[in-house]
């Protein structure tokens, strides 16, 4: 069986490579969404695994709220992406500066 | 608890296989005689002229992000319907509630017109 | 059979736990691939008879070897990727479309403790391996790089989306019901003959659910993804030969599944109509008492309703398809889950008494 | 399973009466015709202030815990709350005609907001991580929608995306640094995470790991720097009406969050956080500060003016004691105060086709609206810290709590960071007062968006010199922390 | 019997609500204005007549204090009374109001309203800094006084009125802020915020040295001293005369009452240790500055210069007493040099006051400052010119003239603390003289020099009635200065005590 500090590890890879996502990519904001969810996926490995070795149930039902909250940020996200879209014609991070300063 | 899960797995990679398996067969047994006309891609006989991965409805972004709400919702009610005779009235009202909200919300969207295809 | 013996027990233990397994899956595979294949040919034989045609009848016996003989012409023919098109993801698309459509057998009961993995959330794992299925044709549609077969993709995809939410309400409703996500339990929980399944109390729900199945297959009467007459073929037009045959197989397979899970969820699976009595019956006992010939009679009277559907109505618009998808089905299921919601608190004899 | 006990439903009657009243307004508002709209913004208003009375009512100055343990009313709660309510009841009012001279008049804008709110309540008397996090996030979603509002600006939705985008990556930080804590703990619940701290020292690393996780978290809602990159562009592109709301309001929940994990959580480790928040401070106060002399968009200016701010509230919290908590809640309401007003005035001033969010739009005010430009002069000179402004007890009572803690330096630090940030502060009044009007058009801000930037800015001058009442139930909020 | 009304409460609130009664009659005709605004003065400078008459010049403790909690739970309070020193710089304010209001009667025409209603408010709030004796309060009114300053210099001066007056508020608002840190370090000592309080603390010699440095960072650039003063020229050059005159004549006080009433008696070690620094810049203040002044060609500036000049004789005054102390070990002549600055103080406010009205006389009608613009006034203006040559000659330090007062006393003070330091204080009484007069000289008399001094008219009866005000004050100081002396001679015999009892 794994252990607790194996699933830890994985959820910290996978948070690792989330904010890396996050900070390295300038190219898709639709990668930036993905990366958001992959960060929140690595939260719940952590939570469950935590619950799970500690047989305690408040973890896991964290892990649902978080679930429906990633929808909801999903969904928001998605619908900010299409109406800039539909004003810039591009999903481009770096296309991204009209304001600097 | 996790070992009644194998044969899931074991089923998947079968299916995949029995996906693969003919394909491969098909194109180890089937001609392969290219030509540009026969790949280039349909267009009832037009030339394409345009890259064809081109921008799509918006419509489709809506029903995208309806249904992550939706689908999550459903999420949350299959626990509740699992346990829904052990948690009482309260947990039929919590439901309830959350149902009620969730009714709002299609009101919104129906009233608004993002059910509307045409 | 000593020396079977003996050689069976000289191969590790993780391998003859994998082995039965896989002896497991073949037994149902293969059934069901042949099933599959005849139910292509059973279709156009009932849409033939149903139009007062014969259908196919020329290749062996009343057309008994068509579906052989089209399988070996799909084989030899030439598999065309297009031009720009992504090829990994190409081949990658009919494999996702069919590898759901047969895992999802893995926990279908077939009897009492007749199943593969006999896991507690059942009804989740179907729910969402079938929905890998739509990774599939979203993914044959843009890997195609061409017009129609992406919109045939998007259609279908929002279709199958929006049919999937009034389905999962219809699941949740069996849930609630059962209070169970076994579909052994679901099963077992309907037992007591055939007023006691949850056809009856569940009446909407059941016709909520067929329908969303039938749409969630694309098939007619909401086949627009593939509507001929608009986009050539919807997502598969590129796709000729075997990988065309993947996604003809995956199609057929879901027809099937749907209609196993429809008897399962709410026509009592494996069991009789006629509750226990059947059973006590001499000699024909055995076939009225419970047992896998229904579960088999039953999925195989929703695949005939699949061909009836076909053959009878006309193609929806697809404005209507998502009319009823969310302005029809979505609501039904929400009225019918409150009503069901008090029934359960009231302990409403006897579908809804669990636990009391 | 335990059943919660119907007197823990009283605790949230004012969150289930906002919850109840936005659906309720959300539905009227979809069956309303354009010019109907008015009712929805009646509606939004009266909610606010019976949520208002509500909150007052169910009040009886101690502190309650319930819904198992996750939910908390205590003085602190009631105090921001209040607070939350009449700063969006004045943004609400502030914004009217703004909205509707943009075609932005729709429900959605009150919908959200008030979800908005509903969102900020819950913070605020979250007692459980979980809570927190759902408050934090029911905000935030509501906050990216409104941002993304004005859906024909492309400013506008690549401020939403960033903002998006940068607080999804904070509420991520934050979630990880929590399930460290419930990793080391087991607990959701604020209160048993402190004793559990406190019970098992020899976690060190571990929980110093997560503490740096909810610190980066926080600091990214708060906008402090490092962290603060999405700051300025947000409230640059979004509609002025909604940058009135993020810069306001929003502040005062983010401050509550910042308690109820730092000094409720954690206060066994206030050596590590302190010492990280004492970081940002300095840096905050230094970009906050010299970046905001730079802006020409008052919309800009005041964002790094924000960062500078929220500095002076984490120098409160930064010291640890009761007197810093009770400072920096004092500070973060008149900061609040303050921002509403000058933001507000951002908005009274923009008509149909035309945004006052240029410094040089405020040129001459005074000749147009001597009375406007008085009230934003008394903004401006309240957030640069003048007395007899109250903006100036605010940085006192802050200044006070870091010197009790042996920190003068500190102090003295962020007083100087203070002083070169007055500089923009005066730039404005320059504009008002010294300059020649550019726009001859006259000011008519309407009879109660007028009258309520009255009361604001006045409150400003009347807090500033009566200062002690806020101050003591300030004071008397912190006391149980 | 009037020492149980609320007369500081008065001298304080009354011009702020008369300027809040201004800007809300704002609409109506700027003549109501000006009345309401000269009505609210004098009876503000009527209310603070008592505060002299009523005074006991026998006791050093405060007097018609009022007292109530504030900010209870910073434990800071409403607490005002004026001594010796306060009481007449009070006085001094309200006085030097009603001139204010009265200059701008005819020249100021833009927002007559909120021009008076600046002056008011600002009287009350420089008020208040002289009678606090909470040292937030004093903070308060202190840092509170920068807004209608701010305001007026940029509202209605001269053509750089911006940078002028951005300077101005920034480098007094940073030189302040020290002081708040210092002032809170000493709350979170004592508990208390109150000037008394803090007068009894005990502190180590490092805590003096910062807080002394701290305060000095405060009053210095409030004075200013050199090298702190360059805000002050450009102000001056750039505000309105109205604006000129309280800047030379009360708000530059404030930074020597800090002194008196916070630096010498909170820190006396730090004081005395630090005193040869504050000597050397009072006489880099008197004697650089002084030939800066000789070399200016605005009118303004100079006095301006001359301002800065005659403020380090205050300083010089009051940090002179450890010298003089240390050398005569008695205290009789410390004394002399501390009332001398007092002195110094009350004469320089008339004094520079009426210089600045007088430059703004002749702006009104020439619109340059340029002493090369001028030439032979006298011969158009003979009656300006008698007044103008008066207050320059107060301004020098001529006997008979309240100048003269308050530096014969400092001199003869620094006699007794060393022979140098008088020899330059003394031998910048030249300096003084020359560049007033030579101003003089080339203003006022002569040829009439231009077409623009030959329309020239002299006084309304308005400006003589200012002028005379003036006058009369400046020769009654130089005359018979006993009054003002009984009045503060107790309290700065109290100042002195504290400025000299080591507190380590």
């Amino acid at each position: 069986m794994p252990t607790l500090s194996n699933y830890l590890v994985v959820g910290a890879i996978l948070f690792s490579l989330a904010v890396a996502g996050i900070f390295i990519n300038r190219k898709n904001v639709i990668v930036l969404l993905m990366c958001v969810e992959l960060m929140l996926l690595a939260v719940n490995t952590n939570f469950i695994a935590f619950s799970h070795f500690q047989q305690n149930v408040a973890g896991q039902v964290f892990v649902f709220f978080i679930l429906t909250v990633a929808a909801a940020e999903a969904a928001i996200g998605l619908a900010i992406l299409v109406v800039l879209f539909r004003n810039r014609r591009t999903i481009n991070v770096s296309d991204l500066d009209d304001m600097k300063g | 608890m996790l070992e009644s899960y194998l044969p899931i797995l074991v089923f998947i990679v079968v299916g995949l296989v029995v996906g693969a398996a003919p394909m491969a067969l098909g194109v180890l047994l089937g001609p392969r005689r290219p030509d540009a006309a026969k790949d280039s891609p349909y267009e009832c006989g037009f030339e394409a002229f345009e890259d064809s991965r081109m921008k799509f409805d918006v419509r489709y972004y809506l029903v995208a992000i309806l249904f992550i709400i939706f689908d999550l919702e459903i999420a949350f009610l299959f626990p509740w319907a699992v346990v829904l005779d052990r948690i009482g009235l309260f947990g039929l009202l919590a439901m309830g509630l959350f149902l009620g909200v969730l009714i709002v919300g299609f009101i919104y969207e129906w009233k608004k017109g993002a059910l509307e295809w045409e | 059979m000593n020396a079977l013996y003996g050689i069976w027990s000289a191969v590790p233990a993780d391998l003859q736990v994998l082995i039965v397994i896989l002896l497991k899956i073949v037994a149902i595979v293969v059934p069901l691939l042949i099933s599959v294949a005849y139910f292509t040919l059973a279709e156009r034989k009932v849409i033939g008879y149903i139009q007062v045609r014969i259908g196919p009848n020329r290749v062996g016996p009343r057309g008994a070897l068509q579906p052989i003989a089209d399988a070996l012409k799909l084989m030899m023919k030439e598999v065309i990727v297009p031009t720009q098109a992504n090829r990994f993801l190409f081949f990658v698309a009919p494999l996702l479309a069919i590898a759901p459509a047969l895992a999802a057998w893995a926990v279908i009961p077939f009897g009492d403790g007749m199943v593969l993995a006999d896991v507690n959330a059942g009804l989740l794992y179907i729910l969402a391996i079938t929905s890998i299925g739509v990774y599939g044709i979203v993914l044959a549609g843009w890997a195609s790089n061409s017009k129609y077969a992406l919109l045939g993709a998007l259609r279908s995809a929002a279709q199958i989306v929006a049919y999937e939410i009034a389905m999962g309400f219809a699941l949740v409703g069996v849930l609630m019901a059962s209070g169970s996500l076994n579909l052994g339990d679901i099963v077992t929980a309907q037992s007591g003959g055939v007023l006691h399944w949850y056809w009856l109390p569940l009446l909407p729900l059941l016709m909520v659910y067929l329908i969303s199945g039938v749409a969630e297959t694309n098939r007619a009467p909401f086949d627009v993804a593939e509507g001929e007459s608009e986009i050539v073929a919807g997502f598969h037009v590129e796709y000729s030969g075997m990988a065309f045959a993947i996604f003809f197989l995956a199609e057929y397979a879901n027809m099937i599944l749907v209609s196993a899970l429809t008897a399962v969820l709410f026509f009592g699976g494996w069991l009789s109509p006629f509750g226990s009595w059947g059973s006590h019956l001499p000699y024909i006992g055995v076939l009225l008492g419970n047992g896998i010939q229904w579960l088999l009679i039953k999925t195989a009277f929703f695949m005939f309703l699949f061909l009836w559907f076909r053959a009878t109505f006309p193609r929806y618009r697809y404005d209507q398809i998502m009319r009823l998808g969310w302005k029809v089905l979505i609501p039904v299921t929400l009225v019918w889950i409150g009503v069901e919601g008090v029934a359960v608190a009231l302990h409403l004899s006897p579908w809804f008494a669990r636990g009391a | 399973m335990n059943h919660f006990p119907l007197s823990d439903i009283t605790l949230v009657v004012p969150e289930l009466f906002m919850l109840g009243m936005i659906c309720t307004i959300l539905v009227v508002d979809v069956f309303l015709k354009d010019e109907q709209r008015g009712v929805t913004y009646w509606l939004t208003q009266f909610t606010l202030l019976a949520t208002l009375v509500l909150t007052l009512a169910m009040n009886d100055g101690s502190s309650h815990v319930g819904l198992g343990g996750s939910f908390v009313t205590d003085p602190l709660a009631v105090l921001l709350k209040a607070a939350v309510y009449v700063l969006t009841f004045a943004v609400f009012v502030y914004s009217r005609r703004y909205q509707e001279s943009r075609d932005l008049f729709r429900g959605e804008y009150y919908v959200l907001g008030l979800g908005g709110v509903l969102g900020m309540m819950v913070l605020i008397s979250a007692y459980s991580l979980l809570t927190v996090y759902l408050g934090l996030e029911l905000m935030s979603l509501a906050l990216y929608a409104m941002v993304a509002l004005q859906r024909d600006s492309g400013r506008a939705s690549e401020a939403a995306m960033k903002y998006f985008v940068l607080g999804a990556l904070a509420s991520g930080m934050l979630l990880y640094g929590m399930s460290i804590l419930y990793g080391l703990t087991g607990t959701l619940d604020i209160p048993e995470i402190a004793t559990s701290l406190i019970q098992q020292p020899h976690h060190s690393v571990a929980v110093a790991f997560a503490i740096v996780f909810v610190v980066v978290g926080l600091a990214f809602k708060l906008g402090a720097v490092p962290f603060h990159m999405w700051v300025p562009d947000v409230y640059e592109g979004a509609p002025s009406s909604v940058t009135l709301y993020v810069g306001s309001v929003t502040k005062i929940a983010a401050f509550a969050m910042l308690l109820r994990l730092l000094a409720e959580a954690l206060p066994s480790w206030h050596a590590s956080w302190g010492g990280m928040l004492e970081l940002m401070v300095v840096l905050s106060l230094a970009v906050g500060n010299v970046i905001a002399i730079a802006q020409t968009n008052i919309k800009r200016m005041l964002a790094y003016s924000t960062i500078a701010h929220v500095a002076f509230v984490m120098l409160g919290v930064m010291t640890g004691s009761a007197a810093g908590y009770a400072a920096a809640m004092f500070y973060v309401l008149i900061y609040a105060l303050m921002s509403a007003g000058a933001f507000g005035m951002v908005v009274l001033l923009s008509r149909k086709g035309y945004e006052a969010e240029n410094l040089s739009d405020f040129s001459g005010l005074n000749e147009r609206s001597p009375w406007l430009a008085f009230v934003m002069l008394l903004f401006m000179f309240s957030m640069a810290g003048v007395p007899p402004t109250v903006g100036f007890y605010a940085k006192l009572v802050v200044l006070q709590s870091v010197i009790q803690v042996g920190q003068p330096w500190l102090a003295l630090y962020a007083v100087i960071m203070s002083v070169i940030g007055a500089f923009y502060y005066l730039r404005v009044v320059k504009y008002m007062y010294f300059d020649k009007p550019a726009d001859s058009e006259p000011v008519a801000p309407g009879s109660l968006a007028g009258a309520v930037m009255s009361a604001n800015g006045l409150s400003v001058l009347v807090l500033g010199i009566f200062p002690g009442v806020l101050m003591s139930i300030c004071v008397a909020a912190a006391a149980n922390l | 019997m009037l020492t149980h009304w609320p007369l500081l409460s008065l001298v304080i609130w009354l011009p702020i609500l008369g300027g809040a009664v201004l800007m809300a009659t704002s609409a109506s005709s700027p003549q109501l204005t000006r009345r309401l605004a000269l009505i609210f003065s004098i009876i503000v400078f009527a209310v603070s007549i008592p505060l002299l008459t009523d005074f006991n010049v026998h006791t050093a403790s405060m007097q018609f204090v009022e007292f109530h909690p504030w900010i209870q739970p910073l434990n800071i309070n409403y607490h005002l009374g004026v001594d010796g020193i306060s009481a007449p710089l009070i006085v001094l304010t309200t006085f030097m109001t009603v001139i204010v209001i009265i200059a701008g009667w005819e020249v100021i025409n833009r927002h007559v309203a909120q021009y008076m209603a600046a002056f008011l408010v600002l009287e009350g709030l420089m008020n208040g800094v002289f009678a606090a004796l909470d040292s937030v309060l004093f903070y308060v009114f202190f840092e509170g006084m920068l807004i209608p300053m701010f305001l007026v210099i940029g509202v209605w001066g001269g053509p750089r009125r911006v940078y002028a007056t951005i300077k101005f508020f920034l480098y007094t608002f940073l030189g302040s802020v020290p002081m708040l840190i210092a002032l809170i370090y000493m709350y979170t000592r004592t508990g208390s915020f109150s000037i008394a309080d803090l007068q009894q603390m005990h502190l180590g010699m490092t805590a003096q040295i910062l807080i002394f440095l701290a305060f000095m960072g405060a009053f210095a650039v409030k004075i200013p001293m050199w090298p702190v003063h360059t805000w002050l020229p450009d102000a001056h050059v750039e505000a309105p005369t109205g604006g000129s005159i309280i800047l030379a004549a009360i708000m530059l006080k404030v930074g020597a009452y800090g002194f008196l009433r916070f630096s010498l008696p909170i820190l006396p070690d730090a004081s005395q240790a630090m005193s040869g620094i504050l000597i050397f810049m009072s006489l880099v203040a008197v004697v650089y500055i002084g030939f800066v002044a000789l070399v200016q060609q605005d009118m303004k500036k100079l006095i301006a210069y001359s301002s800065i000049a005659h403020m380090g004789f205050v300083t010089l005054g009051f940090f002179s007493i450890y010298l003089i102390v240390a050398h005569t070990s008695q205290t009789g002549a410390a004394l002399l040099g501390m009332e001398g600055g007092l002195v110094q103080m009350i004469s320089h406010g008339f004094v520079s006051g009426a210089m600045f009205f007088c430059v703004g006389v002749l702006y009104d009608r020439v619109h340059s400052r340029e002493i090369s613009a001028y030439g032979g006034v006298v011969n158009r203006m003979p009656v300006f010119a008698g007044f103008f040559v008066l207050f320059a000659m107060a301004n020098v330090g001529l006997p008979g003239t309240s100048g003269f007062v308050g530096e014969f006393m400092v001199i003869l003070a620094s006699f007794h603390a060393n022979f140098w330091i008088a020899l330059l204080a003394a031998f910048t009484l030249i300096i003084g003289a020359a560049y007033t007069l030579w101003m003089i000289k080339r203003v006022v008399f002569g040829p009439v020099a231009n077409q623009d001094v030959a329309s020239l008219t002299d006084v309304t009866p308005r400006e003589k009635l200012l002028l005379v005000l003036m006058a009369l004050a400046v020769l009654a100081i130089g005359v018979w200065p006993a009054p003002l002396l009984d009045i503060m001679h107790v309290s700065m015999q109290h100042v002195l005590q504290q400025a000299l009892a080591t507190k380590l």
